[in-house]
C-alpha cells in the first residue's frame, strides 16, 4: 500500500486537508461482511450477511437490538460495535428515564457520530473501525441512517455498507424509487437481492448466513409481533419464507433489472474487491 | 433547644437590621438607606454606608448579615469589572442583578442577604431589582427592604405614583426611610441617598437631627410645673396621661 | 400537605404558628413520624411563596389558573408575579411554593426547550415529557435532601392528546382531569370535581373559564394568602395562551345588614 | 454551658422526604397461575390526589410487580427494575426468570438500606417450573416466597381474611375431607374482589378502582375461567409462553 | 509546496523556519475542498445559505441539515469536515447556555464568536490535537441588531456584512460585494443567497447539490429557522432563471 508521512496519526492533516487515519478506518468497515438497509413509508429493514470462520464455528452476530424501536446492523470491528451499541442503549434508556419517551432515532445516531468525531481529532485515540446501519421508528415515522467512523451520519432511503457494498448500492440506486410504497415483503425481497450482490461467487444466501432486522407492523410471514411493531431480528428458519420469495438471479427478473453479476463488482471498485478477497473475516481486535 | 435564631446570625455577628429603598424615575434611580448596624441591641456603628458601589452606574442596598452582603457585593463588583474590561461595555443593571441573584440563590442555605440592586444602563435606562431572602429576582418600579420596611409598606402603597421626577422620588425615599427608622429599633442614624443618572451619581445626606418628623404622639411634659398651680386652671396639656383615662 | 408552603414536607403541628404568619417558620421537632425519619437532616425553607394553582381538562384542551401574589410570610409582598409559564409550544406549568425555586425551574426548562429547539429535527417536547422531566428533577433533589420547594401543575395538548398532571417537592406525581395545589386541594378541588368529572369532553372554553373563575373566587374568600388578581392559561392544539391579569368580582353587600354575633340586633 | 448542650443535640429536622400515599395491594398464587391486584386510589392525609394511579405493573410476560407506600419511590423503583430487566434482555436475549427478579429486587432494596425506598413490594408470576409464585418484600429487602400476601393501608384488614380463606386458618375440614392445596382461578378472583370491596368499606385510603393482573403458566387450563370475564385485556407480548391479562373493576369512590 | 517533506508540517505545535504553522494551513485546505457556505447580514436580519453536495441519490432530501441552530436566535453554517462542524456547534450551544446561566439573557453573537474563537485556537496549539477543518459562519439577531461572524480554523474571527467560505468563496464574495447589503430585506437576501449559491455551483456542475437556507430576523420574530418552503422554491426558481441570463 502507498505510504506517506501524513497517515500514521489522526491528529495530522495531509497537505491536501485530508485525514488519512480516518480514511483507513473507513477501509476497516469495508473489511466486514455487507449489510443492507431499506425504508418504506411503513417499515425499515436491515439485512446482513453473517460469516463463519469454519464448518464447526458459529456465525457471527451482525445485528443488535438497541431499544424496542431501534436496531442496528454492523460492518467492521465487532468489538468497537459493542462499545458503541452499549452507548446507544444507555442513551435510549436515559431518554426513557428522563422523558418517558423513546429516543428520537436521529439523535441516537448523532450521539454516536459526535462521539466518533472526537476520535478523529485527539491524539492517543484511533477512529472507530466500524460502520452502522441504524433503523428505527419514532413520531416522525420509520428511518434508516448510516453511521461511519468519520463522525458523519446521513439518512437514506436505502444504503449498504461492508465488503462489496458498492454492488448492493448499485442495485438499490436502481430500485429505490419503488421502496416508499413497497410492502414489507417486497422491501425485504429487494434487500435480499441487494445483499446477494455482495456475495462471492458460488455463495448464496441461506438461513444460516442471513439476518433480517425490521421495525414496523408484522409481515405475513411473522407471528407474535406486538402491535407497536417493535424491532426484531429474524434468523434461521424464520427467514426461509423470505428467501423463498427471492427471484432467481439467472432468471428473467434479474436480467430485466440489469444487475451486473457479483464478479462485476471488481470493475466497479477494484480496491474494495481486493480488500474483500484479502480478508474474508471481520477484522478481530487482537491483544 | 427548639428555638432557632430567625436571622440565622451567629452570636456577635453584625446585623444590618435595616431600612433600604430604591425608586426609579424617568432619568434615573434614587436609592437610600439608614445608617445603623447592630449586634444584638448595641449599635455597633451609627453612621454606616449601606449604599454599595458595584459599577459606575449600578449600586446595591444591603440588608441582612453585614459580612454576607459585603462578601457578595465584593464578588459582584469583581465580576462586573471583569465583564466591562473583557466585553468593552458597561454591564446592564439586569446583568448585575442576575449575578447577585445567582449567588444568593445558590448559597441560600449559607447566606442572610436581602439586596436591592438599582442603577442606570443604556439598554433600558433606570431599573430597580429586588432580591429578597430566598434568592428570587423581582423587578419593581420601587422596592423597600430590611427589617424597617415591614412598617412602611402601607405608606409606600398609598403614596407612590408613576411618573414622578427626581425630586419627588428623593422626597419619597427620605420620608419612607424616616418613617421606617422611627418605628424600627434596628434602623436609625442618618439617611444616605444616591441619585444615579446617565451623567453621574450624586450623593445626598440627611443628618440624624434633620430627619423629617411625623406624628410622634402628644407632647409629653414632665412634672416640673409648680404644684401650687390649681389643677383646674392648668390647661389640658398638663394633665398626665394616666389621669386622663 | 396543607396550604402553607412553609409546612410542606414537615410533620403537621397545628398548635404552633397555625397561621404561618412568620416567613421563616421555626417549629419544634414533632418527633419521628415514620420509621426512616432519623435518616434526614438539612436546612432550607420557602421564603417568598405563591399559593394554589388550579387546572381542569375541557373539550379543546386544558385550562389553568393562579393568582399574581408572592407572599413573604403573611406579608403580601409582590402583587404582580406571574406564576403560569409556557414551556415550548404545547405546555404550560403553574407553580405554588417558593418563588426563587420556581424561577430556577423556569430557567432550567428554558434551557431544556432551547436544547430541543436547537436540534431542529421535528421532535418537540410535549406536556407529558416536560412533566416526566420535572418529576425526575424534583425527585432527584428530594433524594439529595435539598428539595425544590414547589408543587407544580403541568398541562398541555400535543398530537390530539390532553395532558394534566401534578408534581411536588417530594417527586410525588399524579394525573387527573381536575387538579389543585396547596389550599386549593381542600377548597377548590371538590368544586372542580363536581363541575368537571364526566364532562371533560363536553365543557366549552367559556364554561371551563367560569368554573375556574368561581373556584378562584371561593379561594379568594377563604385563603388568607390570595389576592383578587389572577391569570388564566389555556392550552389547545393551537398552542399556549396566557391571559392578562384579571380582577375577581366579589360580593360583600350581604354583610351590611349583619349585626353582632348572636342576640344583638342593632 | 448552653452552647455545649445545643451542639450535642441532633440538628433540627427540616424536611421529611417521605409521604404515605395509601392504597392496598395483594397477590395470590395458584397451582399454575398468579393473581396480583391493587386499588388505584392515591391519597395523602384526607385528600384523594387521584382516583387512578396504577400500583401494579407488568414487568415481563411472567412477572408482575405491585408497589405500595410512598408513590414517588414506588414509581422510581419500578422504573429502575425495568431498566435492569432491559439490560438483562440485551445481554441474554430473553426475559429474566421470576426468582431472579425477586433476588434482584432484594439487592436493589437493600442497596438503599440507609435511605430506603419507602415501598412495600409484592412480586407475582410464574416460576420456570410452571408454578404460580408470590414474593413479598419489606422496604429494605427482606423477602420470602408465599402463597398469598396483602400489603399497604388495609393489610391488617385483608391479610387475616386471606389467612382464613387461602390457608384455611381457623377452619376445620369436614371429617374425612382435607383442605384443598390450591384454589381454582375463579375462586381466587372472587376472593380478590371481595377483599378489595371490603377494604374499601372499612378503610378511607382504599377505593376508586381495582386492577387485577392474572399471569397464566404456559398451557394453563385456567384460561377457560377467564373467557367469561367481562372487560379482560391481554398484555402478553411473546407467543408460546406465559400469558398476562388485566381485569379492571370499579370500587366505591367515597 | 515547500512545506511537504520538511518535517515542519506534521504537527500543530511546530513552526516552520519562516514562522508558519502548516497544519493550520492544511486545515484550511479541508475547508477549501468543501461546498460553499455564505451569510448575508441585511437591514432586518441574517440569511445563511449552504451548497450541500449530494454524494448519493439514496439520501433523503431535506433532512441531513448542514445549517445548525445554536440558540433560539443564532444559526451556524460550516464549510469543511462535517463532523467537526457538529462538534463546534455543540460547543457553541454549551457556550450559549453558559452565557445564559451567567447573565440571564440571550447571548450577543459577538460573545459566542469570541468564545468559539478561543476554543478553536486551542486546537492549533498542541501536537495532541489537530485544528478544526472548518470555517464557521455564525448569524444572529441580538440586542445590537443583525450580526454575522466567521471563525476560521486558526481561531481568528471577524464580523462581516457578507461572508463566504468553502470552495466557491471567491466568486461568492465578488457577488456579495455587488449587493447593497445594508439596504436589503431578509426576503430579498434569500433570493440573492440562492442566486449566489447556484452561481458558484456552476464550477462543479457535474455534482448534484441541494440548496439549504435559513434566516433570522423580523420575519421570524428573532428566531433562527429554515427558510419556508414556498419562499425557498421561489428563490431557487429565480436563481435558475438568473443563471441562464448570466451566461
Amino acid at each position: 500500500m502507498f505510504r506517506n508521512t501524513y497517515d500514521s496519526d489522526n491528529t495530522v492533516f495531509s497537505p491536501q486537508g485530508r485525514l488519512h487515519q480516518v480514511e483507513y478506518a473507513l477501509e476497516a468497515v469495508k473489511q466486514g461482511s455487507a449489510a443492507v438497509g431499506l425504508r418504506s413509508k411503513t417499515h425499515s429493514v436491515l439485512l446482513a450477511l453473517k460469516r463463519s470462520t469454519g464448518e464447526l464455528a458459529s456465525y457471527q452476530q451482525k445485528m443488535f437490538r438497541i431499544d424496542d424501536h431501534v436496531g442496528i446492523a454492523i460492518a467492521g470491528l465487532t468489538s468497537d460495535a459493542r462499545v458503541l451499541s452499549n452507548f446507544m442503549r444507555q442513551q435510549a434508556m436515559s431518554s426513557k428515564m428522563v422523558f418517558n419517551r423513546p429516543v428520537p432515532v436521529n439523535r441516537l445516531v448523532s450521539a454516536i457520530a459526535d462521539k466518533a468525531q472526537v476520535n478523529t481529532q485527539e491524539y492517543g485515540r484511533r477512529p472507530y473501525g466500524v460502520g452502522f446501519l441504524v433503523i428505527g421508528q419514532d413520531t416522525t415515522g420509520p428511518h434508516l441512517y448510516e453511521f461511519s467512523p468519520s463522525g458523519n451520519s446521513y439518512e437514506y432511503y436505502a444504503m449498504s455498507i461492508g465488503a462489496r457494498s458498492q454492488s448492493a448500492k448499485t442495485y438499490l440506486e436502481k430500485h429505490y424509487q419503488s421502496f416508499e410504497d413497497a410492502s414489507v415483503e417486497d422491501l425485504i425481497r429487494h434487500g435480499l437481492h441487494a445483499l446477494r450482490e455482495t456475495l462471492q461467487q458460488d455463495k448464496e444466501l441461506t438461513t444460516n448466513n442471513t439476518s433480517i432486522g425490521l421495525v414496523g407492523p408484522a409481515s405475513v410471514h411473522e407471528k407474535a409481533v406486538p402491535p407497536t411493531g417493535s424491532f426484531r431480528i429474524l434468523e434461521g428458519e424464520a427467514i426461509q419464507p423470505f428467501l423463498d420469495s427471492m427471484i432467481a438471479k439467472e432468471g428473467p427478473a434479474a436480467a430485466q433489472a440489469g444487475v451486473p453479476p457479483a464478479t462485476a463488482a471488481t470493475t466497479v471498485q477494484p480496491a474494495e474487491a481486493a480488500a474483500g478477497a484479502a480478508g474474508d473475516e471481520d477484522v478481530q481486535m487482537t491483544g | 433547644m427548639d428555638h432557632v435564631d430567625i436571622n440565622r446570625l451567629k452570636t456577635g455577628e453584625v446585623n444590618l437590621g435595616t431600612s433600604i429603598m430604591a425608586v426609579q424615575f424617568e432619568g434615573g434611580v434614587v436609592i437610600g438607606a439608614d445608617s445603623r448596624t447592630t449586634t444584638g441591641s448595641y449599635i455597633a456603628n451609627r453612621v454606616t454606608d449601606k449604599l454599595t458601589y458595584v459599577h459606575d452606574r449600578i449600586y446595591c442596598c444591603r440588608s441582612g448579615s453585614a459580612a454576607d452582603t459585603q462578601a457578595v457585593a465584593d464578588i459582584v463588583h469583581y465580576a462586573l469589572q471583569m465583564y466591562s474590561q473583557t466585553a468593552g461595555e458597561p454591564p446592564t443593571v439586569h446583568h448585575a442583578a442576575s449575578v447577585f441573584q445567582k449567588l444568593c440563590y445558590e448559597n441560600k442555605d449559607q447566606l442572610t442577604a436581602g439586596i436591592i440592586v438599582a442603577g442606570w444602563d443604556k439598554e433600558v435606562g433606570p431599573s430597580v431589582y429586588n432580591i429578597p431572602l430566598g434568592g428570587g429576582l423581582f423587578r419593581q418600579p420601587w422596592a423597600i427592604g430590611g427589617s424597617g420596611s415591614t412598617y412602611v409598606y402601607g405608606y409606600c402603597d398609598a403614596t407612590y405614583r408613576d411618573g414622578w421626577g427626581r425630586d419627588e422620588c428623593i422626597n419619597f425615599v427620605k420620608n419612607t426611610l424616616a418613617l421606617a427608622m422611627s418605628r424600627d429599633g434596628s434602623s436609625g442614624g442618618v439617611i444616605r441617598m444616591c441619585v444615579i443618572t446617565e451623567e453621574k451619581v450624586e450623593r445626598l445626606f440627611v443628618p440624624g437631627d434633620e430627619l423629617p418628623r411625623f406624628w410622634e404622639g402628644r407632647e409629653v411634659l414632665g412634672e416640673a410645673v409648680p404644684k401650687k398651680q390649681p389643677v383646674g386652671e392648668a390647661g389640658i396639656g398638663l394633665v398626665p396621661m394616666a389621669v386622663e383615662a | 400537605m396543607d396550604h402553607f408552603p412553609t409546612n410542606w414536607g414537615r410533620p403537621r403541628n397545628d398548635a404552633y404558628d397555625p397561621y404561618g404568619t412568620y416567613p421563616i417558620a421555626h417549629r419544634p421537632n414533632n418527633g419521628p413520624k415514620d420509621a426512616f425519619a432519623d435518616a434526614v437532616q438539612r436546612t432550607q425553607q420557602p421564603i417568598v411563596t405563591g399559593t394554589s394553582v388550579l387546572a381542569i381538562k375541557y373539550k379543546d384542551g386544558i385550562m389553568m389558573a393562579a393568582d399574581n401574589l408572592a407572599s413573604y410570610g403573611s406579608l403580601a409582598r409582590f402583587k404582580d408575579i406571574q406564576r403560569l409559564q409556557p414551556v415550548g409550544a404545547h405546555t404550560v406549568i403553574g407553580a405554588g411554593g417558593d418563588m426563587s425555586d420556581f424561577q430556577y425551574i423556569q430557567l432550567m426548562l428554558d434551557e431544556l426547550i432551547i436544547d430541543e429547539f436547537s436540534a431542529q429535527d421535528g421532535h418537540t417536547l410535549g406536556p407529558a415529557e416536560v412533566h416526566e422531566y420535572l418529576a425526575q428533577v424534583m425527585y432527584a433533589r428530594r433524594s439529595k435532601m435539598n428539595p425544590l420547594w414547589n408543587s407544580i401543575l403541568v398541562g398541555g395538548v400535543k398530537d390530539g392528546k390532553r395532558f394534566l398532571a401534578y408534581v411536588d417537592l417530594l417527586g410525588t406525581t399524579y394525573s387527573a382531569s381536575t387538579l389543585a395545589t396547596g389550599y386549593g386541594a381542600y377548597i377548590a378541588q371538590p368544586l372542580l370535581r363536581t363541575a368537571v368529572e364526566g364532562k371533560e369532553d363536553i365543557l366549552t372554553e367559556e364554561e371551563a373559564y367560569k368554573i375556574l373563575e368561581q373556584s378562584m373566587r371561593v379561594l379568594y374568600y377563604r385563603d388568607a394568602r390570595t389576592i383578587d388578581k389572577y391569570q388564566v392559561a389555556t392550552v389547545t392544539e393551537k398552542g399556549v395562551y396566557i391571559s392578562e391579569s384579571r380582577r375577581l368580582d366579589t360580593n360583600w353587600s350581604f354583610a351590611e345588614g349583619i349585626r353582632g354575633y348572636g342576640a344583638q340586633t342593632q | 454551658m448552653p452552647d455545649m448542650v445545643s451542639l450535642a443535640q441532633p440538628q433540627q429536622r427540616q424536611f421529611n422526604p417521605y409521604a404515605d400515599n395509601g392504597g392496598t395491594i395483594l397477590a395470590i398464587a395458584g397451582a399454575d397461575f398468579t393473581v396480583i391486584a391493587g386499588d388505584t386510589r392515591q391519597s395523602e392525609g384526607y385528600s384523594i390526589q387521584t382516583r387512578y394511579a396504577p400500583k401494579v405493573f407488568r414487568l415481563t410476560d411472567r412477572a408482575v410487580l405491585a408497589v405500595n407506600g410512598f408513590a414517588a419511590d414506588g414509581n422510581m423503583f419500578v422504573k429502575k427494575v425495568r431498566q435492569r430487566l432491559e439490560w438483562y434482555r440485551h445481554a441474554h436475549a430473553k426475559d429474566m426468570p421470576l426468582r431472579a427478579i425477586a433476588r434482584l429486587i432484594q439487592t436493589m432494596l437493600y442497596a438503599r438500606r440507609f435511605f430506603p425506598f419507602y415501598v412495600y413490594n409484592i412480586l407475582g408470576g410464574i416460576e420456570e417450573d410452571g408454578s404460580g409464585a408470590v414474593y413479598s418484600f419489606d422496604p429494605v429487602g427482606s423477602y420470602e416466597r408465599e402463597a398469598c400476601r396483602a400489603a399497604g393501608a388495609a393489610q391488617s384488614l385483608v391479610q387475616p381474611f386471606l389467612d382464613n380463606q387461602i390457608y384455611f386458618k381457623n377452619q376445620v375440614p369436614a371429617p374425612g375431607m382435607a383442605h384443598p392445596v390450591h384454589l381454582p382461578l375463579s375462586t381466587v378472583l372472587s376472593l380478590v374482589i371481595d377483599s378489595f370491596t371490603s377494604a374499601t368499606e372499612r378503610h378511607i385510603e382504599v377505593g376508586d378502582g381495582l386492577e387485577m393482573y392474572v399471569v397464566l403458566a404456559k398451557g394453563s387450563t385456567a384460561i377457560q375461567s377467564l373467557s367469561t370475564v367481562r372487560g379482560i385485556q391481554e398484555m402478553t407480548v411473546t407467543e408460546d409462553g406465559e400469558r398476562v391479562f388485566v381485569i379492571r373493576r370499579e370500587l366505591k369512590k367515597d | 509546496m515547500t512545506s511537504i517533506g520538511t518535517g515542519y508540517d506534521l504537527s500543530a505545535s511546530t513552526y516552520s523556519p519562516d514562522g508558519r504553522i502548516f497544519q493550520v494551513e492544511y486545515a484550511n485546505k479541508a475547508v477549501e475542498n468543501s461546498g460553499t457556505a455564505i451569510g448575508l447580514r441585511v437591514k432586518d436580519g441574517v440569511v445563511l445559505a449552504v451548497e450541500k453536495l449530494v454524494h448519493s441519490k439514496l439520501l433523503v432530501p431535506g433532512v441531513n441539515r448542514r445549517i445548525q441552530t445554536v440558540d433560539r436566535h443564532i444559526g451556524l453554517a460550516t464549510a469543511g469536515l462535517l463532523a467537526d462542524g457538529r462538534h463546534l456547534a455543540n460547543r457553541a450551544r454549551d457556550e450559549a447556555a453558559s452565557f445564559r446561566d451567567q447573565y440571564r439573557q440571550p447571548p450577543p453573537l459577538k460573545q459566542i464568536a469570541d468564545r468559539l474563537g478561543l476554543y478553536v485556537q486551542a486546537y492549533t496549539l498542541y501536537s495532541s490535537v489537530r485544528p478544526f477543518g472548518i470555517s464557521t459562519i455564525l448569524g444572529a439577531v441580538d440586542k445590537t441588531g443583525p450580526a454575522l461572524y466567521v471563525v476560521e480554523p486558526s481561531g481568528v474571527f471577524h464580523g462581516y456584512h457578507g461572508a463566504a467560505v468553502g470552495k466557491g468563496r471567491q466568486l461568492a464574495k465578488t457577488e456579495l460585494e455587488k449587493l447593497k447589503l445594508s439596504e436589503l430585506t431578509t426576503r430579498e437576501a434569500v433570493k440573492e443567497a440562492a442566486r449566489i449559491i447556484y452561481l458558484v455551483h456552476e464550477d462543479a456542475k457535474e455534482k448534484e447539490f441541494e440548496l439549504e437556507m435559513s434566516w433570522v430576523g423580523d420575519e421570524t420574530n428573532g428566531i433562527h429557522l429554515p427558510v419556508p418552503k414556498d419562499l425557498q422554491t421561489a428563490a431557487e426558481q429565480a436563481a435558475k432563471a438568473a443563471l441562464e441570463t448570466f451566461e
